[in-house]
């Protein structure tokens, strides 16, 4: 294991020492615990948004913490979801009186913390409603099994979500929003390389070097399918297909696309695959209204790419233009 | 048999010197078909209850099981935190006004639990988790007048090695779908330290 | 090699494909050629400013086009400068009669391409100008050598060369800005990792599992020292303090802090190199006036980091937050 | 010795195979003190040479040696093409007007083009560039009234492997200060073929 980091279990604590001194106009981190939340929190009379996840998804979700995207992350340790004693502090720190509005990435973990918190913020009186993100088509949509992961779809519940509440959306304004993101944004990745969790010391899974893993998580998470590794333009398509085999987009429709990089993927490649991301839409005729290239929701030092397709009308596309003051989605 | 706040105590610090020792292969079940922290979740937990439980005294056993269930709670995460957490704080609530807790009412705490992670976690028997060993024991609690240590710990580890040919349903391991068959269970690993350290307090407790 | 490429000599011709279909409102790409322009180029009366170099270090320099930065990048073949024909058409998509300036690196092989370009451009009539940019203190700054090359610290030549011209400044105005950010920033890198060039198919070095490489290069040059790898505070404490040696700042004085992502070191450890960089920096009583922590000079997926520090006085903090509308610096 | 159109392309033809023969060679000689990109610049360069050359019908050396200068600069990149470049710029300059080539005029281009190289790139003699080679083969046809093949190509060979123990003092190994000293320079060893394959256009254009 090759990391700049010093004690292997303090990373995530030393990484919001960094985070808080890099932006300290914009940020601070609600003492004792692990959330960050906006310099101006709660916001009187705004929904606060609460999001946040195990760590290693950098700048997922700090980096989205700012006016128009999040009021609050909460920073569990690496790859784990945080406990229901930080996000209820994450809560209270947003609670500016119009209610809180949690989004939830659907993992097993994350949904029982969060559930958990709500519940002792309901007792206090605080109003609390949800979304879960599970744009990951990956995974098979079954509501016998845990059903399908949040990935980096999860980037434009933050954006849309937050434009709403800073709109001055009630609660209900932005989880009815936030559930038409959900119902209409889709993502799958695929990886080249695992990543190794700092306390673990050694990498999650193990690839050949002529092998790609295809639908793996964010969290070193064995992929649906383990193949010989293709071209750029072979695993756009393969992405791409999979997601508009769910999606069923028409010719006229508008998207916006995100190519999302795991972690060590150069740029250079990411831009190669929004190429061919590109010519397979355009081919279809769905109009590609925006697009956004680049690392939003990683996973450590992972090698890959996710492709992320939203469908949009006018509201989404008017909320996605909104002002952000975000680090990591600058508007 | 009866279990006081001492022989508790003694399970727990059992458990832990079990998952501590266990650390690196909970996280290597979990790299196999999961996000590889089930061993540092769950010693980050126990090493934080040990620390706790052993500088408090206590008078209550529902006490003693509280301050478990609310580091577990705090300190673990995932899907494994709120999990043990739920589970240690119902069998907090089953022994309210004891000072020990006998066959039954160990039985009653159990089986509080157990329906405290079912509810929290909404997992079904066979879904490959935790749920896996904790039904059978509190089945074999049930089944049984007496409980005795051995058989306590065979049933468990029975419980956990056959969560290894099943396919996940819930958890990370779904995702894998028939890839997760032919692992065992990180969860039901950890939950089996927890029984056959009970058996060992159980036995420890009668001597 | 595992990179998500299609033939390992096109891939800047298909990144530069996946870059103008991304932003098909921003850029533009002179046709049959490797050069990103804005979109609305040449600016009437405006300093045209062009930059670039050997790809690989995406975003540099193409993410860094836009209003309030650069109005060209010229991107060469991986970690090989541009040749003069391309800087040269560059050039003239730029020039709106008010003279073109060149960023450029100091590395022999840019600087002789942008200057045959520019003795091009200048037959034609065109005033050129040109900096060049030599922030990274690994190397000793010696005139009987090649002296110091330019890494990340380019960056802050863009921006605020970039605010000056668009603000209206002469060719003179902003050389003598870009000559003042030269002359007040230093930066210093180190590296985990290697990178792999495509068109090689092997790493540029190899380093053993516990050794890490200080001073290297963005183009898989070796560094000035190989050593066992340390701690992250260890590593801050030895980029900064390199930096400090060479810039006698004093008790009062502002700065600028880049933290910059070599291509796979995940965001956290970032952070965790920026806390401690901060501390430093406070216990010298120098004050901190922004914070960059990213990726945004790369070695294609190098694991590592540099550290760039600019000494601000009001007319650079005042460039440095004027408005930029480059995809890869927003502000 | 008379070098006309012919025996000109012949010498690109041979160079072009030895650096195609040799282009992991060259790129693993520039990974180890630079960036390892050399043997892939005067590959893909001089194989645009030889497409452009090989389509086109010369009537003048000089037009020959510019269409050379000017794919050079264009293709290669880099350091080494506006230095190569510039080097058959000035050749083609130094023989305008000349069918052919006789020993002094080649000796006069070779000395127009090292001194456009040594304004180009400021490097000095010993700097561990091509300049190394560049330098002794230019002295060698000013001392030599005859130029005898198999002694061109000795001459260029020792100037390539002299660099191997300097210092390098500009081009990206000068980074690397003392860790420059044992290696090759790529450059030096590309100027090498060159010369190399001069020698052998010379002795074929005899034969
Ligand atoms: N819905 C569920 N019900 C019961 N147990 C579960 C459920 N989901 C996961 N588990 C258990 O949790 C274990 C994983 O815990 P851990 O690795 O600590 O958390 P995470 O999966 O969030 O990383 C699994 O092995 C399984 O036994
Ligand atoms: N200033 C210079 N003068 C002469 N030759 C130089 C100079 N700088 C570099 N070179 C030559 O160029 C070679 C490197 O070429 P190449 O690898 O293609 O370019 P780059 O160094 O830009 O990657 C060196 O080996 C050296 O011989
Ligand atoms: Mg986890
Ligand atoms: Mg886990
Ligand atoms: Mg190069
Ligand atoms: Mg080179």
């Amino acid at each position: 294991m090759k990391k700049i980091i010093n004690d292997p279990n303090l990373v995530v604590q030393d990484m919001l020492k960094g985070l808080v001194s890099a932006y300290p106009n914009s940020f601070k981190q609600v003492p004792n615990t692990t959330v960050i939340v906006r310099k101006d929190a709660p916001a009187t009379g705004k929904v606060g948004l609460v999001s946040g996840g195990g760590s290693g998804h950098e700048p997922a979700h700090a980096g989205y913490v700012g006016k128009g995207m999040l009021d609050a992350a909460v920073c569990g340790e690496v790859f784990t979801s945080p406990t229901p004693d930080q996000v209820y502090e994450a809560i209270k720190a947003v609670d500016g009186g119009a209610g809180v509005f949690l989004i939830i990435k659907n993992y097993t973990g994350d949904v029982m913390n969060f559930e958990m918190a709500a519940e002792l913020a309901q007792a206090d009186g605080i109003e609390v409603e949800q979304v879960i993100v599970n744009d990951d088509v990956a995974v098979e949509d079954s509501s016998f099994t845990t059903g399908r992961r949040g990935i980096a779809g999860t980037i434009f519940v933050h954006k849309i979500a937050g434009a709403k509440a800073e709109a001055g959306g009630s609660l209900q304004d932005v989880k009815t929003i936030a559930e038409k993101v959900v119902a209409n944004v889709r993502s799958m990745g695929m990886a080249l390389s695992p990543c190794t969790v700092p306390a673990a010391g050694k990498p999650s899974f193990e690839l050949a070097d002529n092998e790609m893993e295809v639908g793996m998580g964010i969290h070193g998470e064995p992929g649906t399918e383990r193949k010989a590794i293709t071209t750029a333009d072979e695993i756009a398509t393969e992405l791409t297909q999979k997601i508009l085999d769910d999606m069923h987009l028409s010719n006229g429709d508008e998207v916006a696309v995100m190519v999302n990089g795991l972690g060590s993927t150069p740029e250079m490649e990411l831009y190669i695959v929004n190429g061919k991301v590109n010519d397979i839409l355009k081919e279809k005729g769905i109009n590609i209204y925006k697009t956004f290239v680049g690392e939003y929701m990683t996973s450590l030092e992972m090698a890959g790419c996710s492709v992320t397709l939203l469908k949009l009308d006018d509201e989404l596309k008017e909320l996605l233009n909104a002002e952000s003051q975000a680090p990591a989605f600058r508007n | 048999m009866k279990l006081g706040i001492q022989e508790v105590i003694n399970w727990l610090e059992k458990t832990n010197e079990k998952i501590q020792k266990n650390k690196e292969y909970l996280t290597s079940l979990d790299q196999a078909i999961g996000d590889g922290d089930h061993g540092i979740n769950m010693s980050r937990g126990f090493q934080e209850v040990i620390g706790k439980i052993t500088s408090t005294s206590y008078n209550s056993l529902a006490d003693l099981l509280k301050d478990v269930a609310m580091t577990l709670l705090s300190k673990v995460g995932g899907a494994s935190g709120p999990l043990y957490g739920t589970a240690f704080l119902k069998m907090s609530m089953s022994v309210k006004g004891k000072e020990a807790v006998d066959k039954q009412a160990l039985e009653n705490a159990l089986e509080d639990a157990l329906n405290g992670i079912l509810q929290r976690g909404k997992a079904q028997l066979g879904d490959k988790t935790l749920v896996d060993v904790w039904t059978p024991v509190v089945e074999f609690f049930k089944n049984h007048k007496v409980i005795e240590s051995p058989s306590l710990e065979e049933v468990s580890r029975n419980a956990m090695e056959s969560t290894k040919e099943v396919m996940a349903k819930k958890g990370r391991a779904a995702y894998l779908k028939e890839r997760s068959i032919g692992h065992l269970d990180p969860g039901s690993v950890s939950s089996y330290y927890l029984f056959a350290s009970l058996a060992e307090a159980i036995k420890e407790g009668e001597e």
